[in-house]
């Protein structure tokens, strides 16, 4: 696993790079340690509040512990007429969780997302940012055992 | 019978779109390298002729937007808007993994236009696949040398639809909270780093090297008069074919869905349409006959905006759609202003209650009040696009809120 | 002062800071200082043996050794001087006795200073180029620069910096002591020093003497006074027999206060005058309760010679009385009646008398007051000190050479304690101790501790260590902290009950202005 | 260069570059604000200063929106009633509803403005997520079931004081004022100058210790000198009943020349050693090692035999003085007089160095 550091220290040329290094630093981590976010907020010569502020603002970055994949239901207008709701709660009850909370084997972390642009078959679930098509209910199952 | 147009697609899965070598074997840099040779005031009095307006939701005058800029300070930048979060839109997405090379292209035009050598394009946090096509198709041109000094570095966003406003997206590259700058000052006078900032989409960009190449006059002559060239759509919800089409701009709705779409899915009727995104209007039936170029939708009370066409079959419940893209915005707020921050929040509750079953007459007239100072008084386009579902629906499909009331 | 404190946020292009902690003892110049460097792009040097905040915001900082102060000074302005940054004209039409300066400057190399202070040698340049090739470079400094057995010369190698790159005379530069107390400079301009009556007129002055001779109907006496430090030591020794003290509490902040107990307790008869029974004052025979600044007008003089109405929000407390008024009613026993009306009425006897207040009317105060000089009616008021010459004419430079600390580290005692500050407690605590709020918020001293030497010593954070000196020794909480040198400890002096004082020197005196070492004394820290 | 513009039928003539909030002001319209303060950065987010420009599609926020040549504006049309009141009704909808008990009662913005527009209560009530903030520092009450998100807090912490401790966390109507990770003041950057309270519109953000003791609106207000260190900050102490209840600052540089209203954490929290129980209110006489009470009559005769005696018995320089910096000038003055002119001994000194 790269260090938080060395992750910071490479994107810290790079103006108004803090975002970059989150996403850095979600890859490796999944969430923003907060070591990591104090260290992005001295790299990057922000308050430690600021660094917060752009950490919590945007719905891809988190600052609390997560699961190795990243389960995200899309539930914009075009996956919800397509039957999102039957595929959450699907998920859920696989999973045994509900949205918002990550598996006891620290797995899975269940999420909404709004759109993701994958439009063309809907409704659409991504797994750490690889996007399923077409999801049913039934696909549930199937597709959850590629990540056990 | 009406057909697609394509310009920007034309060569969709024919050339790698990493590659510069391919897209110079159909014809690529060829817009650049005229541009470079005519002086930049002519080139954007070029631009301006084309007719191009911005492929996003204001429909500015291309051209026009880059003869704000200041020749001083020295450093200017290009942005390109690749944060694409209408719901039900991809054709952005769909452009770089076509044809990359032509974004690239437009943008080093737009450089050279207004003497900028950098170049950002933001690209949504939802689209890492993308960001690593144009990090390669960056890399190649660079190395092919058919950028010159224009540099392009790209930046990804973090899920934020409001990122998509370009003031946000501006913030973003800065490296803070996604939160619109109130205007004036326009990008093009104070933008990235408080200096002189082109901001345009993906797609408007990709247009420039065909205008440069075929000349303004070409370009202008393809579509609707007043919005001149082709249109990227993507069809999305109850349609037979729900895929992406490039068409040209004085296209009819209605062709749309029953020529290329192919007629609403399972062969059900027609309930509604939504054009342009989540925050775009909803259609009824009798208005289907409009072209879809931006001044025609506007008649209409609708927009043309990203160009997605979410369609709506006769079974669909509009209060339980409306529902969730008041969820949706509610979501998406920035948190910045008052009529937006809390205003999307209290329609969301409002149309939740309706949506329950619980809503009064008395809820409709607060959300009509809402929706209007949203409008008139939000900060940025969020807020104040915010409610034309409601508003729409509202006008076109009052009865399905009525028959929802206690 | 010899500039304003708004200058340090909008026209000072480089401030250079040593002995102060400004965002703690200073906050609101604090303030100024961080905001002029975020916001204009000030440049900011800092030297100081704890990297303090502002150290943080620094383009260059220099965690210097306690008391090699004019070392540092001399090592910058040798970089200044052979890299041809010097203010050739300032000097030539400003300033005499550069020659004599530059001959002992020229010893201190970069390399030589950095040795004697601990620092990089490139650190060094950096800062005298920074200070030197700004347009307006201010200098500010507290008690870390003064409260040396070399404070005297400490200030004056300042002031030969300032001197040397003109930065004198002009908005944003200035040699800036920022002042420790709310009416320190008014004490000071109104005479309560052993050697000046008002605006810094000589006692030994005839045509002074004869002045306030006249004025005050009486003869004065001609020779000079005993300074504080030396007025207790006398005490000591029995020559000093009786002591008014008012409003001040030597029994928490003069060095070495075992020493200082022993004195008062040798005193026939002490008065102390105060708001609250202080541990001066237990010791008192007689106790007079005056009033705080809530209740009483006047005005105040700040750090900047602003001088600024002080005004009476609320009656006494209890059957206590104005201070001024048990000053006169005090005289009056004594055979020299005192009497006014009122303090503006004291005020217009002032500024009779002082030449510097002399334009001042209480109605001319309301609102923005005045900084001094303001001589006349119509003058107003002098933000700037030496714009067109220096009070002696032309500005004199020192030639002055380092001289180490009076007492250094040994093998007993190997570190150096320093004290100071807190920004939660003000002085002897006699005020901000009973505030509830700094209070609970701060209850009790610290000694601060970096982690290597804590290591050393197997101290961990919070735990209670013994701090010891010649003078003696105390129990504090150790805080544990990487922003301090590893051979130099700090404590607060605000708690008497765990006082920083009861460790410090009173041997060593700074030998012209009598101020103590407090920033250097030879210690030990142990586990208990 | 000068521009004309028309506000409320009146016409104005403002320099290029002026705000519409100015032009407005000097037309003699009453703009109200939550968002807007003349020392920060502009924000343009509270949209209660919104104005109506002429043949504009939207309203502006005057604050932000600078005046054009021949613009029409009208400060209180329909619209712009409307819209106020609707985000007055918004913002309602989340403020705890607590005047009575409220420090800022009296001096709210949020009352004032639903005062004059006649805002009873919120049409739009739903939902309310607890927002206060149980912080155990001392001098700052954070409760922001009543904050309105204005984020003067944010930028006085940033450009007035530079603690940079706050700063708006999460979006949208979840969005709030926070410290790093959400926790609290002390474990921040924090230095509690309590600037946040000097600009907080509402009742947000007050003072602990002032607490109960009187609202300050309702105080008397004295302008004063600082009585702690020698920057000379200008500060207001607060009276109620002959006692200082409480310390705010004037923000007119006219009156507040050296801080224009910055205060720290001594200046803002520090004042209540006024009211201790132990201060000294009665002249003390010590006897066989203890103190007892006297009168003024009599400490001061015992206090002048004493002194007189070591005069003559040893001479004046047998004498010392230690004036004090704490002291007014005046003061001083008067105790350096009667060293030297009453005693008749230069041994007069005071803490300067120390």
């Amino acid at each position: 696993m790269a260090n938080y550091m060395d992750i910071i220290a490479s994107c810290k040329d790079k103006p108004g790079g803090i975002i970059e290094a989150y996403h850095a630093i979600q890859k490796e981590y999944n969430y923003i340690p907060q070591e990591a976010l104090k260290e992005a907020a001295r790299a990057f010569k922000v308050s430690e509040a600021q660094a917060f502020g752009v950490a919590t603002f945007y719905s891809y970055l988190s600052v609390e512990k997560r699961g190795k994949y990243i389960i995200r239901m899309c539930e914009s207008a075009p996956c919800h007429v397509a039957g999102a709701d039957e595929v959450l709660k699907t998920l859920e009850a696989h999973l045994g969780i509900k949205v918002g909370e990550t598996t006891s084997d620290g797995k899975f972390t269940l999420e909404l997302t709004e759109c993701v642009g994958q439009c063309q078959a809907t409704p659409v679930v991504t797994i750490n940012s690889e996007p399923i098509f077409g999801v049913k209910p039934e696909m549930v199952p199937e597709i959850l055992a590629k990540f056990k | 019978m009406a057909q697609e147009y394509r310009v920007l697609l034309e060569y969709a899965d024919k050339i790698n779109p990493e590659k510069a070598s391919d897209y110079i074997k159909v014809g690529g840099y060829k817009g650049l390298e005229k541009a470079r040779s005519m002086n930049p005031k002519d080139l954007i009095e070029e631009v301006k002729k084309s007719g191009l307006r911005g492929r996003g939701g204001a429909g500015f005058n291309a051209g026009m937007k880059w003869s704000f800029v200041p020749q001083y300070p020295e450093t200017k930048y290009v942005v390109c808007n690749l944060d694409e979060g209408e719901p039900g839109t991809y054709k952005d997405r769909i452009i770089c993994q076509k044809n990359a090379q032509a974004l690239l292209e437009g943008m080093a035009i737009c450089g050279y236009a207004i003497g900028s050598k950098q170049g950002y394009i933001y690209c949504r946090g939802e689209y890492p696949f993308v960001v690593e096509l144009l990090k390669n198709a960056i890399g190649n041109a660079k190395e092919s040398g058919a950028l010159g000094e224009f540099d392009i570095e790209v930046r990804m966003g973090a899920g934020a639809y409001v990122c998509g406003e370009e003031t946000a997206l501006i913030e973003s590259i800065e490296g803070h909270r996604g939160e619109p700058r109130f205007k004036p000052p326009f990008p093009g006078v104070e933008g990235l780093w408080r200096m002189p900032t082109v901001v345009n989409n993906v797609e408007t960009f990709a247009c420039l090297p065909y205008i440069l190449t075929n000349g303004a006059e070409w370009f202008a002559g393809i579509g609707a008069k007043s919005y001149p060239g082709t249109k990227v759509l993507t069809l999305t919800g109850d349609i037979e074919n729900a895929t992406y089409f490039e068409v040209p701009t004085d296209y009819l709705l209605r062709d749309v869905i029953y020529e290329l779409g192919g007629g609403v899915k399972g062969g059900k009727k027609l309930k509604a349409v939504q054009v342009g995104g989540t925050s775009g209007a909803f259609i009824p039936p009798q208005n289907l006959d409009t072209p879809i170029d931006f001044d025609s939708m506007s008649a209409i009370g609708a927009a043309l905006g990203s160009g997605a066409v979410f369609v709506m079959d006769e079974t669909r419940d509009i209060v339980d759609i409306v529902n969730r893209i008041a969820k949706f915005f509610e979501h998406e707020s920035c948190g910045q202003c008052t009529p937006c921050r809390e205003g999307t929040f209290r329609c969301k509750e409002i149309m939740e209650k309706i949506n329950n079953g619980r809503g009064s007459l008395q809820d409709i007239e607060n959300l009509k009040l809402l929706a209007r100072v949203m409008m008139k008084a939000s900060l940025c386009g969020l807020g104040q696009a915010a409610p034309i579902p409601i508003t729409s629906t509202l006008t076109h499909f009052e009865y399905e809120y009525l028959r929802k009331l206690v | 002062m010899t500039n304003s404190i708004n200058e340090l946020e909008n026209d000072s292009k480089c401030i250079f800071l040593i002995g102060t902690n400004t965002t703690e003892n200073h906050p609101v110049i604090g303030y100024k200082i961080r905001q002029n460097v975020l916001k204009n792009g000030a440049k900011l040097i800092v030297a100081d043996p704890r990297r303090i905040e502002l150290a943080e915001l620094a383009d260059v900082y220099l965690p210097f050794q306690p008391g090699t102060d004019v070392a540092l000074f001399n090592g910058m302005m040798n970089v200044i001087i052979n890299e041809g940054l010097a203010d050739r004209e300032f000097i030539e039409n400003r300033t005499e006795g550069y020659e004599a300066m530059a001959e002992v400057v020229a010893k201190y190399t970069p390399e030589v200073v950095a040795e004697i202070c601990g620092v990089d040698a490139e650190d060094i340049r950096k800062a005298a180029r920074l200070y030197a090739e700004s347009e307006a470079a201010a200098v500010c400094y507290a008690m870390g620069l003064t409260q040396h057995s070399t404070g005297t010369d400490n200030v004056k190698s300042c002031c030969n910096l300032a001197l040397l790159t003109g930065n004198l005379g002009k908005p944003g530069a200035g040699v800036n002591p920022l002042r420790g107390q709310n009416n320190v400079q008014g004490a000071c301009d109104m005479g309560a020093l052993p050697v000046v009556f008002t605006a810094y007129q000589a006692v030994t002055n005839d045509e002074a003497r004869a002045k306030f001779e006249k004025a005050w109907g009486v003869e004065l006496s001609g020779s000079n006074g005993l300074t504080l430090t030396k007025a207790i030591n006398k005490a000591h020794e029995g020559e000093i027999k009786g002591m008014i003290v008012i409003g001040e509490n030597p029994m928490v902040s003069d060095p070495d206060l075992h020493h200082v107990e022993e004195a008062l307790d040798r005193l026939d008869f002490l008065l102390v005058q105060d708001i609250f029974l202080t541990e001066t004052a237990k010791k008192a025979d007689i106790v007079l309760p005056g009033v705080s600044f809530a209740e009483k007008d006047g005005t105040f003089t700040n750090t900047e010679r602003r001088v600024q109405r002080v005004r009476k929000a609320i009656s006494n407390i209890g059957d206590a009385r104005q201070d001024w008024e048990i000053i006169c009613d005090l005289s009056t026993r004594l055979g020299y009646p005192m009497s006014y009306n009122s303090p503006e009425e004291i005020f217009e006897e002032i500024r009779t008398l002082t030449p510097s207040y002399a334009g001042m009317t209480y109605a001319r105060l309301e609102g923005k007051g005045l900084p001094w000089p303001c001589p006349t009616e119509d003058h107003p008021g002098t933000p700037i000190l030496h714009k067109e010459k220096f009070n002696r004419g032309l500005g004199l430079f020192h030639a002055i050479e380092y001289i180490e600390p009076a007492e250094l580290p040994d093998d007993e005692y190997p570190i150096i304690l320093s004290t100071g500050r807190s920004l939660y407690h003000y002085h002897t605590g006699t005020m901000t101790r009973k505030a509830t709020g700094l209070h609970e918020f701060m209850p009790e001293n610290v000694i601060q501790i970096h982690t290597a030497l804590a290591q050393a010593k197997g101290i961990v954070d919070g735990e209670v260590v013994r701090v010891s000196t010649r003078r003696g020794s105390i129990d504090l909480k150790a805080e544990v902290i990487d922003g301090i040198r590893e051979d130099v400890i700090f404590t607060y002096f605000h708690f008497a009950e765990a006082a920083a004082n009861q460790l410090t020197n009173s041997d060593v005196l700074d030998p012209v202005a009598g101020i103590p070492e407090y920033k250097v004394s030879a210690a030990r820290i142990e586990k208990i | 260069m000068d521009i004309k513009l028309t506000i409320d039928g009146k016409e104005v003539v403002v320099p290029q570059g002026t705000m519409l909030i100015d032009a407005c002001r000097q037309a003699g319209a009453d703009i109200p604000t939550f968002c807007f303060d003349p020392d920060l950065k502009l924000a343009g987010s509270c949209r209660m200063c919104v104005v109506q420009p002429k043949g504009w599609r939207n309203l502006v926020a005057s604050c932000v929106t600078p005046a054009q040549n021949g613009m029409v504006i009208e400060t209180e049309s329909p619209d712009v009633i409307e819209a106020r009141k609707v985000v007055l009704e918004l913002m309602l909808a989340r403020h705890k509803l607590t005047c009575h008990t409220c420090e800022k009662d009296g001096e709210c913005n949020l009352q004032d403005y639903c005062y004059r527009y006649g805002v009873t209560e919120s049409r739009f009530v739903g939902k309310v997520h607890s927002l206060f903030k149980d912080d155990s520092n001392p001098f700052i009450e954070r409760d922001y079931d009543k904050c309105v998100m204005c984020t003067r807090c944010v930028r006085a912490c940033d450009e007035i004081t530079g603690a940079r401790a706050i700063n708006v966390m999460d979006r949208g109507h979840h969005a709030k004022i926070a410290t790093s990770f959400d926790g609290e003041l002390a474990d921040s950057p924090c230095v509690f100058c309590g600037q946040c309270i000097m600009v907080c519109p509402v009742g947000a953000l007050s003072s602990k210790i002032a607490a109960g003791k009187g609202k300050p609106a309702q105080n008397e207000k004295v302008l004063t000198t600082c009585t702690y260190c020698g920057t000379g900050c200008t500060l207001e102490l607060n009276v109620k009943n002959d006692k200082v209840v409480g310390v705010t600052s004037n923000r007119d540089p006219e009156w507040s020349p050296v801080n224009r209203g910055a205060l720290c954490v001594k200046g803002r929290f520090g004042w209540d050693f006024i009211n201790s129980p132990e201060r000294l209110t009665t002249p003390l006489i010590k006897e066989n090692g203890e103190f007892r009470e006297a009168s003024w009559d009599e400490a001061l005769n015992l206090a002048a035999q004493k002194i007189k005696g070591i005069k003559e018995g040893y001479g004046p320089d047998s004498l010392a003085m230690f004036s004090s910096a704490r002291i007014t000038n005046e003061e001083n003055y008067l105790a350096q007089k009667l060293m030297r002119a009453a005693i008749g001994s230069n041994n007069v000194d005071h803490c300067a160095r120390l």
